[in-house]
């Protein structure tokens, strides 16, 4: 794995906001959504990125597609720093990584028929035209298990699950290496999360697809994924393959992350729960330090004013805590 | 805070300096001149005029006048109503005008909001058609016709107000009825739909499931939040009614500033025009802010600092 | 035609029955009139006033030289005149008066007055009529020479001279006029921009009234001015003045009882209120509507198409959609002025084969055909007629349109403009048919016929005529009355030969009085009067 | 254990311009005092209807059909007027919403909609209500609750938010909280938090509570109790070792099967349920999980199964319990309820 | 219950069972329940008839908007009529207009007033047309009217003598079937005026309305959707425009464009009033473009202006058509207004605004002239109205659920 040329290479991504911007100077208040993130995935790999709300995942994710432009760092896709490619230089790149939303809802233009939405992308980049365009598009429909019969109907039509799988087809169109699934079954009922989640690993295996898979569903992400990322207030706190991850949880966010997630066994040990004082603070104006730093039962002084670098403590395993080793008795 | 005023009040400038300036290009552009009579003026007296009002200046020269003028509130004097000052004709039109207006938007307030209270809460009940089919008529007549049948029924059938003359308190009924007519059936209206939102909204079923007597749930924590699109409604209007309406003072006789914005224009009154239009666009910034602050006085979300 | 001039006659007998009425009882109430003036004037300055409305306010708190009072001219401030031999000079013998603030009354104040109307430096929008009194100098004067060689004098307080260039008939009526009062110059020079005469504290007058109070946009008040040589026929005491422009609001006013005068009615009214109404008058107005042909364009130039436009409109019929109350036209002259045998110069000048009903609709084809465009056809469908934006200027478009369109086949389109725009476009000649009117600024025929000199500015229909203007030349010229008036006279039979208009009616005025008012009377130009006026409840 | 609820053949329905949607459709369940019952089921499966029909919250055009019972505390609340009931509200029963973020009042502070409440249904003065609104706030774990009482919800996070809900909610020690989906607008770490306040709180003040979910996690959390939901009727329903332990509804097994397990290293392929929920508007006839279901049999689709008892606690309404049924692996035959 | 129906059915007969609503577009299902709305359908046949009694009124009318017969002006719908024997049936106008009818009460002719004795009040009509006084003619004495007591006496405003008799009160009110909505100051027929009264009024709503829906979406949209600066100074320039007040900007540019026809009214609306249409769209866009689906597009890296044509204004036409359905009638009001102010339609083309303020004056003694434009522009306020109302509640999204 190790030896192998990554596929995405994400690099010091750092994505800033500015709140409450005004006409003629800009505002004082920067919402730092990512700050400073680096992880690869490999071709063929489910990368999973996991963190509560407002930690930045999202953002990371569609930064990468550039539809934010990065505040700083580098996104080498297959060797090229895609951050700064202009819109026009960027189309052969949009092809290649596509997204998965979470809201199949909202995902969907309800103005459209499912041919129209699946055939936008192949029109934007003229794969294909005419009846070669419409066989494609039967094929998609098959392919995620819906019927030919659907391709002119109306998203309103279908329920979530189904939406889902127009939303799956119409990333698909173009034909893509990698794709970037956003949370894609956090609205789905838990019935249906796995037929979405069955459909996304067996579409892997036939294509050869790589995926970056945000989601705070800690035990779905750990069921997709290959390595996980833990991101928290646009920091990334730990990183590491899923097994790796869930057994030996290094940061103590993590590890509280983990112990958090409500287990459908009502024998399971409930006590040995860690639950977290306070809220997920706010990433607008950050002070140095860890940002973890005031939920943490470990705190230290330091911990308040220097940031701690993000280390590969295991193999494969990184971590940014600057007391991960005495923590965890390594 | 501060810096917020400051900025709001730099913006303000900006806006009422563009709006001054689209309005003399726009002015100049026209044909005719102030000085355009029926019967000939001699030539030496046009040049006299001109020479007074600086009109032989370039043009260039002429708005930055204009603009100095305006800066230090001095709008220049009237060049129709000789020896009145654009400042003197607002200030003796303007009180009348507002006046009247200030009724207008009072009846729009204190009739238009609970009408379009209790007809959300008879939502498809037979008062809520009536309510809403009453709104809907008033709309529909142009206000030059309501006033007209103002006069001829109440004033010449009826005899029960007077023609004109604002002296009886009486006699006020007629221009604000006819004034705040369509505003209020469209406050009514607004309130209405605003109203059904808001009794959707999570935090109304929370307090019914609290318990909160009806009363309390309508008039306390459905009302304050229904209110706040209608608020931004009713800023402007108020702005639009108080600077009075031309149709309603020319019918009623009224000696107000609504009549000057239109009788200036045909006259090529340029300081009439450029001072009418700047006071209008001040006054109706000027509501925008109260709207902002009132605003932010309902709504506690809403922070006043940019 | 002669049915409407009859009515309008017996009309004028009605007022005059009713004007007349004998006095009686004085009450010691205050006598209070509710005077509505329309608009709001522009000014209240005699010198500066060049609206009707003004005037009206002026003619009641000023007295010039004379009155003129329903047409008949009377001594005003002046107690006599004497003219001289050669009719040149013309002295003005004053009586003891003074003005309202109780200071002597001189003939200096008529000169520094009269000058003031004709410095440029007061802007005065009149000071162009100078040219028409024939005084001495004073045409210049407006025209920025010295204001000291104009031919006025007050030889002591009590003599005023007026040297003319040639005699004029109509000069001394012609001081009853606003524009010819005298000032109280240190009123005057208080405020500038004639603001001395609506503030109550500098609007010193020496007339039957006096201003008290004004104000902006809404009404003025005058009170009986107890300092005017003849205070003791003013019978009001206070005249409740309102500036009410919608003729609809005013007319319910009055028919409510709130006002006791309007200046005019709506004309949907008018048919009725003659009938109906006894407190409902009309007057002949000096004035005549027409529509120009504007010659400068080559379609224009046919005599015979002229004419054809001329005979196929039904003049009686415009007349009575506008109201009844005006006198078709058939010429440019409207009825009410007198020549030098006392005729009415209008029944004299007879109506140029013109008729005012529909009986020269077949005249009119016909000459239509003889143009070269039978029946209309290979007539330009492009043609414009123009007129400002008003309901009546529209309502008479509206029907001459009809009438061309059925009498001769000819469709034309009719455009309103907004009134800057159409007088910009009706001077620079850019037009097909436009809209005219002219009232006259003084008794004279000239004051309607030198509207249509080569040199006029007001020539809409660009008429250049040498025979015309040689003979307004020479009519002006004329020392002799009877030659002043042939010439005027044939004047008018070489334009109405060329027909560079369609004359449509003569104005005329009308004005709703409550009965109980008595002895109010008008000027022949137009202005109200209420120095006699009582209240009689 | 007294039962403090009892909810039989509840059926509540919306009328809409489409027809009629049978949102409920004839469940029966009852609590006991200190029961903490789990309602589980997917959108769609009735679960938010139930907990308002209870609350007497169903506002036109949905309607509680006549036949419907809901005792609480012996009272009939079916028969209550609005006042009644209004009173009854907030005191006797609470209720927290699934959104914390629209739930409270955007423009009154935190105190204001507070010590409303507590006025409302005590006879204590301002400052008392708002002494107890401190120490409510307080017991819910917010910090410095004399200050953070006057802020705007705003102000506050969503776990605060959910808190001052439960803390209002709980303002008057009803006997019975309706938690609806209380934790699923909320962090991992945050529900965590209010999972254990709920729980603790059970224990302090024993108030009967009804969770409402979708999450079985959250179950398994708390509940000792539980009701699956499906289309509008009840599954299955018994204890938490029942249902976590012992599942006879195909449904309930699928869900089980569905859910990744977060303990086990090697990866394990997910069995779902395939096909989509139902469509309210036009439910399936018989039992709603048929078309699903990969048992279903002609029965299934012609008529809904009653509830057959599988043990004391445990209810399933499953035709495969039936005598006549074919022998499925893992779904035992019992004495078929009455069936007619 | 028999032992078969406990059989195991066939998956995939089971699948195909599956549920789903009837086929309806997003339009259907909007038509559909507008359909349900009585007060929305109510306005929606107004809108049609208004629409159809523009289009094809004026075919089934004998006379023309411009038509005029002076002889019948100001006629109303309803006359008192004087029967004078010998099948003479009289209507005798409040401006005493002497006009003969015949037996299907149409207007036939008007006598011509050969003398009036104003005195006297009597007026004598020239009935044989011969130009002279004679006994055949027919005087009205409306001395009645003027004298209290001999009004209180006779219980008449006027008597007529035809022929040395003396008739008093009227015989009949009958329908004016020439003129069913009487004629105005010129003796044309009001109902054919109304009628293109309701094309002029309706075009100028129309095409200013089609104008702003141009203007103010594309304003608007790009304004949302590029956001930042570029929305913020889009937006203050939306407040200058807002902030000229709309009377004297009308004014201005038409004066400016010199030409007071239908195509001046049109612009002149068109260019102010889509800064609202633009403050909505752009609001709209302002939540869209943040949806996933314009995500999506955006990852697909499809090109702003498609963007904004396929996906986000087809997404915000709920409430442009809401917004439109009400700047219909607002625009018909506006140039109703703009005809006060004596900014209007070419004469003699009229428009409702324009036969409203033209009747005005005359309000006192002719009511109905205000009376039938008034009502049209009210009905059709109404209309639109309602159907706007009922189109916001079927295009609601918020509503489509259930």
């Amino acid at each position: 794995m190790s030896n192998q040329k990554p596929l995405i290479e994400v690099k010091n991504l750092k994505k800033h906001f500015y709140v409450g911007r005004s006409l003629w100077k800009k505002s004082k208040n920067v919402l730092t959504a990512v700050d400073g993130l680096n992880f690869y995935i490999n071709r063929g790999e489910t990368f999973g990125l996991v963190g509560e709300s407002g930690c930045g995942k999202s953002t990371t994710g569609r930064t990468i597609v550039r539809l934010y432009d990065p505040t700083d760092g580098e996104i080498i896709y297959d060797g090229v720093d895609i951050a700064r490619l202009s819109a026009k230089e960027m189309m052969t790149y949009r092809k290649k990584i596509q997204m998965i939303f979470q809201d199949p809802y909202a995902s969907l233009n309800g103005r459209m028929t499912v041919t129209d939405i699946i055939g936008e992308g192949i029109d934007t980049h003229k794969i294909l035209t005419g009846d070669a365009r419409q066989k494609r598009i039967y094929e998609l429909l098959e392919r995620v298990g819906l019927k030919r019969e659907h391709a002119s109907r109306y998203p309103h039509e279908f329920s979530g699950g189904q939406r889902q799988r127009i939303g799956i087809a119409r990333a698909l169109a173009i034909e893509p290496e990698l794709i970037i699934c956003d949370e894609p079954i956090s609205a789905l009922d838990v019935s249906i999360q796995a037929q979405v989640v069955n459909m996304l690993e067996d579409l892997q295996d036939e294509m050869g697809l790589t995926y970056l898979f945000i989601a705070h569903d800690l035990s779905m992400v750990k069921h997709i994924s290959d390595r996980i990322g833990v991101m928290y207030l646009g920091k990334m706190m730990e990183l590491a393959t899923s097994d790796e991850l869930y057994n030996n949880p290094l940061h103590p966010y993590t590890q509280a992350l983990l112990s958090s997630i409500p287990v459908p066994d009502p024998n399971a040990a409930k006590d040995k729960r860690i639950i977290l004082e306070g809220d997920v603070g706010s990433p607008i104006n950050p002070t140095p330090g860890c940002r973890f730093a005031s939920r943490c039962r470990y705190c230290q002084d330091n911990c308040k004013t220097e940031t701690p670098k993000f280390r590969e403590i295991l193999k494969g395993h990184f971590v940014a805590c600057h007391y991960a080793e005495k923590i965890n008795n390594l | 805070m501060r810096n917020y005023y400051i900025k709001r009040i730099i913006s303000t400038i900006l806006t009422l300096l563009l709006v001054a300036t689209i309005t003399f290009i726009l002015m100049r552009s026209i044909p005719g001149g102030p000085f355009t009579r029926e019967k000939f003026i001699p030539d030496e007296i046009i040049r006299i005029l001109e020479e007074k009002y600086n009109l032989n200046d370039p043009p260039l020269k002429q708005y930055f006048d204009y603009m100095k003028g305006l800066v230090t509130f001095d709008l220049g004097p009237s060049f129709s109503l000789i020896g009145f000052k654009v400042e003197e004709m607002i200030a003796s039109g303007f009180p009348l005008s507002a006046k009247i207006g200030g009724m207008a938007s009072l009846l729009i307030i204190i009739v238009g909001i609970p009408v379009g209270i209790i007809s959300a809460l008879k939502q498809n009940r037979p008062i809520d058609y009536f309510v809403m089919f009453t709104a809907t008529i008033l709309v529909t007549v142009p206000s030059f016709v309501i006033a007209t049948l103002i006069i001829y029924f109440f004033a010449l059938r009826w005899g029960i107000l007077p023609t004109f003359g604002n002296t009886a308190p009486l006699w006020y009924i007629g221009p604000v009825i006819a004034l705040s007519g369509y505003s209020l059936s469209f406050v009514a209206r607004l309130t209405r739909s605003s109203m059904l939102e808001v009794l959707r909204q999570d935090y109304v079923r929370t307090a019914r499931a609290n318990g909160l007597s009806e009363f309390k749930v309508i008039g306390k924590h459905a009302l304050k939040n229904a209110l706040i699109p209608v608020v931004t409604y009713i800023g402007p209007m108020v702005a639009a009614i108080l600077t009075g309406s031309f149709v309603i003072e020319k019918i009623f006789a009224l000696p107000g500033i609504g009549r000057y914005f239109v009788d200036s224009v045909g006259n090529r009154d340029y300081t009439v025009i450029m001072g009418m239009t700047v006071f209008y666009a001040a006054f109706y910034i000027v509501m925008v802010f109260i709207v902002d602050i009132i605003y932010s006085l309902i709504d506690p979300r809403i922070k006043i600092d940019g | 035609m002669k049915k409407i001039l009859a009515l309008l006659l017996s009309l004028t007998l009605v007022f005059s029955l009713v004007a007349c009425g004998d006095k009686e009882t004085e009450t010691d109430d205050p006598a209070v009139f509710n005077w509505n003036i329309g608009a709001d004037p522009k000014t209240l300055d005699p010198s500066l006033n060049g609206a009707s409305d003004g005037g009206d306010v002026i003619n009641n708190t000023f007295e010039g030289l004379v009155r003129e009072f329903n047409g008949e001219v009377l001594p005003g401030i002046a107690e006599s005149w004497e003219f001289s031999p050669d009719g040149k000079t013309i002295t003005f013998h004053l009586r003891e008066s003074k003005w309202s603030n109780g200071d002597p009354l001189t003939a200096h104040d008529f000169v520094y007055g009269w000058k003031h109307g004709m410095d440029p430096l007061s802007e005065s929008e009149y000071s162009w009529l100078w040219e028409y009194t024939n005084v001495v100098g004073s045409f210049e004067a407006v025209n920025g020479e010295s204001l000291d060689d104009v031919g006025i004098e007050a030889t002591d307080d009590h003599t005023f001279v007026v040297q003319l260039k040639q005699p004029t008939d109509y000069f001394v009526s012609l001081t009853a006029f606003y524009h010819f009062m005298p000032l109280h110059k240190d009123s005057v020079e208080a405020v500038a921009d004639g603001m001395w005469a609506k503030t109550p504290e500098h609007a010193v007058s020496n007339g039957p009234y006096m201003l008290t109070s004004y104000e902006l946009g809404q009404g003025l008040t005058l009170e009986k001015n107890t300092n005017y040589w003849n205070a003791d026929n003013v019978h009001i005491d206070t005249i409740d003045a309102k500036f009410i422009d919608e003729e609809s609001t005013a007319y319910a006013a009055f028919q409510n009882g709130d006002l006791d005068y309007i200046p005019d009615v709506p004309p949907s009214e008018i048919t009725r209120l003659i009938a109906e109404d006894e407190q409902y008058y009309v007057f002949p107005l000096l004035g005549t509507y027409y529509y120009s042909f504007n010659l400068d364009r080559e379609l224009w130039q046919n005599d015979d198409l002229r004419k054809a436009f001329v005979l196929a409109i039904d003049r009686e019929a415009i007349v009575e959609a506008v109201g009844g109350i005006a006198t078709p036209a058939t010429g440019v002259v409207p009825p009410g002025f007198t020549d030098h045998e006392g005729r009415d110069f209008y029944e004299t000048a007879g109506a140029f084969g013109i008729e005012t009903d529909d009986s020269q609709f077949d005249e009119a084809r016909e000459l239509l055909a003889t143009a070269g465009y039978p029946n209309g056809e290979g007539f330009p469908t492009d043609l414009v007629l123009i007129y400002n934006t008003r309901d009546d200027h529209k309502l008479i478009a509206e029907t001459v349109q009809q009438m061309w369109k059925e009498n001769l086949g000819i469709e034309i389109e009719i455009q309103n403009m907004e009134w800057a725009v159409f007088q910009g476009t009706r001077k620079a000649g850019d037009f097909d048919i436009s809209r005219g009117g002219w009232l006259t600024d003084y008794m004279d025929p000239s004051g309607m016929l030198s509207l249509f000199t080569s040199n006029n500015d007001y020539n809409d229909p660009n008429f250049y005529n040498d025979e015309y203007d040689q003979l307004m030349e020479d009519s002006m010229k004329a020392t002799d009355k009877a030659v002043h008036f042939e010439k005027l006279y044939a004047a008018q039979e070489v334009f109405m030969e060329v027909l560079p208009i369609v004359p449509v009616y003569h104005y005329a005025d009308d004005m709703y009085v409550k009965n109980y008012v008595k002895d109010w009377g008008r000027s022949v130009l137009g202005s109200v009067d209420f120095s006699r006026a009582r209240i009689e409840k | 254990m007294k039962t403090l609820l009892k909810v039989e053949n509840l059926k509540t329905s919306f009328y809409t311009h489409l027809g009629e949607v049978q949102a409920v459709r004839g469940i029966s369940f009852e609590l006991n005092e200190g029961d903490i019952l789990g309602i589980v089921g997917e959108s769609g499966s009735g679960k938010s209807v139930t907990s308002l029909s209870v609350m007497g919250l169903i506002d036109e055009p949905g309607v509680i059909k006549e036949e419907s019972s809901i005792v609480f505390d012996d009272i009939e609340l079916t028969e209550l007027n609005k006042r009644e009931m209004s009173n009854l509200r907030g005191n006797e029963i609470a209720m927290i919403f699934q959104d914390p973020m629209t739930s409270l009042n955007p423009v009154y502070s935190i105190k204001n909609q507070m010590t409303e409440v507590i006025r409302k249904h005590t006879n204590m003065t301002k400052s008392e209500a708002l002494e107890r609104a401190i120490e409510l706030l307080h017991m819910v774990g917010i910090p410095e609750p004399e200050i953070r009482i006057k802020g705007f919800p705003h102000q506050f996070s969503g776990g605060m938010r959910q808190r001052a809900l439960i803390a209002t909610a709980l303002s008057c020690n009803p006997k019975l909280l309706i938690a609806d989906e209380p934790t699923t607008a909320l962090d991992v770490t945050i529900q965590a938090q209010i999972l254990d306040l709920m729980r603790d709180l059970q224990n302090k003040l024993n108030t009967s509570i009804i969770l409402i979910t979708h999450d079985l996690g959250v179950i398994a959390e708390v509940c000792n109790k539980v009701v699956v939901m499906y289309g509008g009727m009840i599954m299955e329903k018994g204890t938490i070792e029942e249902i976590f332990y012992k599942p006879q509804h195909p449904y309930t097994k699928g869900l089980h099967k569905s859910i990744p397990k977060v303990n086990l290293n090697q990866k394990e392929r997910l069995v779902p349920i395939e096909g989509s929920p139902p469509d309210l508007m036009a439910p399936p006839s018989g039992c709603p999980f048929s078309p699903r279901c990969p048992h279903a049999m002609k029965i299934c689709i012609e008529k809904a199964s009653p509830l057959f008892n599988i043990s004391e606690s445990q209810r399933s309404s499953c035709w495969l319990h039936d005598q006549n049924s074919p022998q499925v692996e893992g779904f035992v035959k019992v004495k078929g309820d009455k069936y007619e | 219950m028999t032992n078969n129906k406990f059989e195991f059915v066939d998956k995939s007969s089971k699948l195909d069972n599956e549920q789903l609503r009837p086929s309806l577009t997003y339009w259907q299902d909007a038509w559909r329940r507008l359909r349900k709305n009585k007060l929305a359908m109510f306005g929606l046949v107004g809108v049609f008839v208004i629409v159809l009694f523009g289009i094809f009124g004026p075919a089934f009318t004998p006379y023309s908007y411009e038509d005029q017969e002076l002889d019948f002006m100001n006629m109303p719908p309803k006359l008192d009529i004087h029967d004078l024997g010998d099948d003479l049936n009289f209507y005798l106008s409040r401006e005493y207009r002497l006009i003969l009818l015949n037996d299907d009460n149409e207007a036939v002719r008007r006598f011509d007033l050969i003398d009036k004795d104003i005195i006297n009040k009597l007026y004598t009509y020239d009935f044989n047309n011969n130009k002279e006084v004679d006994d055949d003619d027919v005087i009205i004495d409306f001395s009645y009217k003027l004298n209290e007591e001999k009004r209180a006496e006779a219980g008449v405003d006027f008597s007529i003598t035809y022929k040395g008799k003396e008739y008093f009160e009227f015989t009949d009110t009958v329908r004016n079937e020439s003129y069913p909505w009487g004629t105005d100051q010129l003796g044309r027929d009001i109902l054919t005026r109304v009628m293109y009264g309701a094309r002029i009024s309706l075009t100028v709503a129309l095409v200013a309305t089609l104008v702003n829906l141009l203007i103010g979406v594309t304003y608007g949209s790009i304004a949302g959707y590029e956001g930042g600066n570029t929305d913020n100074i889009m937006m203050r320039i939306v407040d200058i425009i807002n902030s000229i007040p709309l009377v004297l900007y009308v004014i201005l540019l038409m004066v400016l464009l010199n030409d007071s026809g239908l195509y001046t009214i049109i612009l002149a609306l068109g260019t102010v009033y889509w800064v609202n249409m633009a403050r909505l769209v752009r609001g709209q866009v302002l939540g869209l473009k943040e949806q996933e689906y314009v995500l999506a597009a955006r990852t697909m890296g499809v090109k702003k202006g498609k963007i904004i044509l396929r996906h986000l204004i087809p997404n915000a036409m709920g409430p442009i058509i809401v917004s439109m359905t009400m700047m219909i009638p607002s625009a018909v009001f506006t140039e109703s207004f703009l005809s006060f102010i004596g900014i209007g339609v070419s004469a003699p083309q009229a428009s409702w605004g324009t036969l409203a303020n033209d009747a005005l004056g005359g309000l006192t003694s002719f009511p109905y002239q205000l009376f039938f434009p008034a009502s049209a522009i009210a009905i059709t306020m109404l209309a639109f109205n309602f159907l706007g109302d009922g189109l916001r509640d079927a295009l609601d999204p918020r509503l489509r659920k259930g």
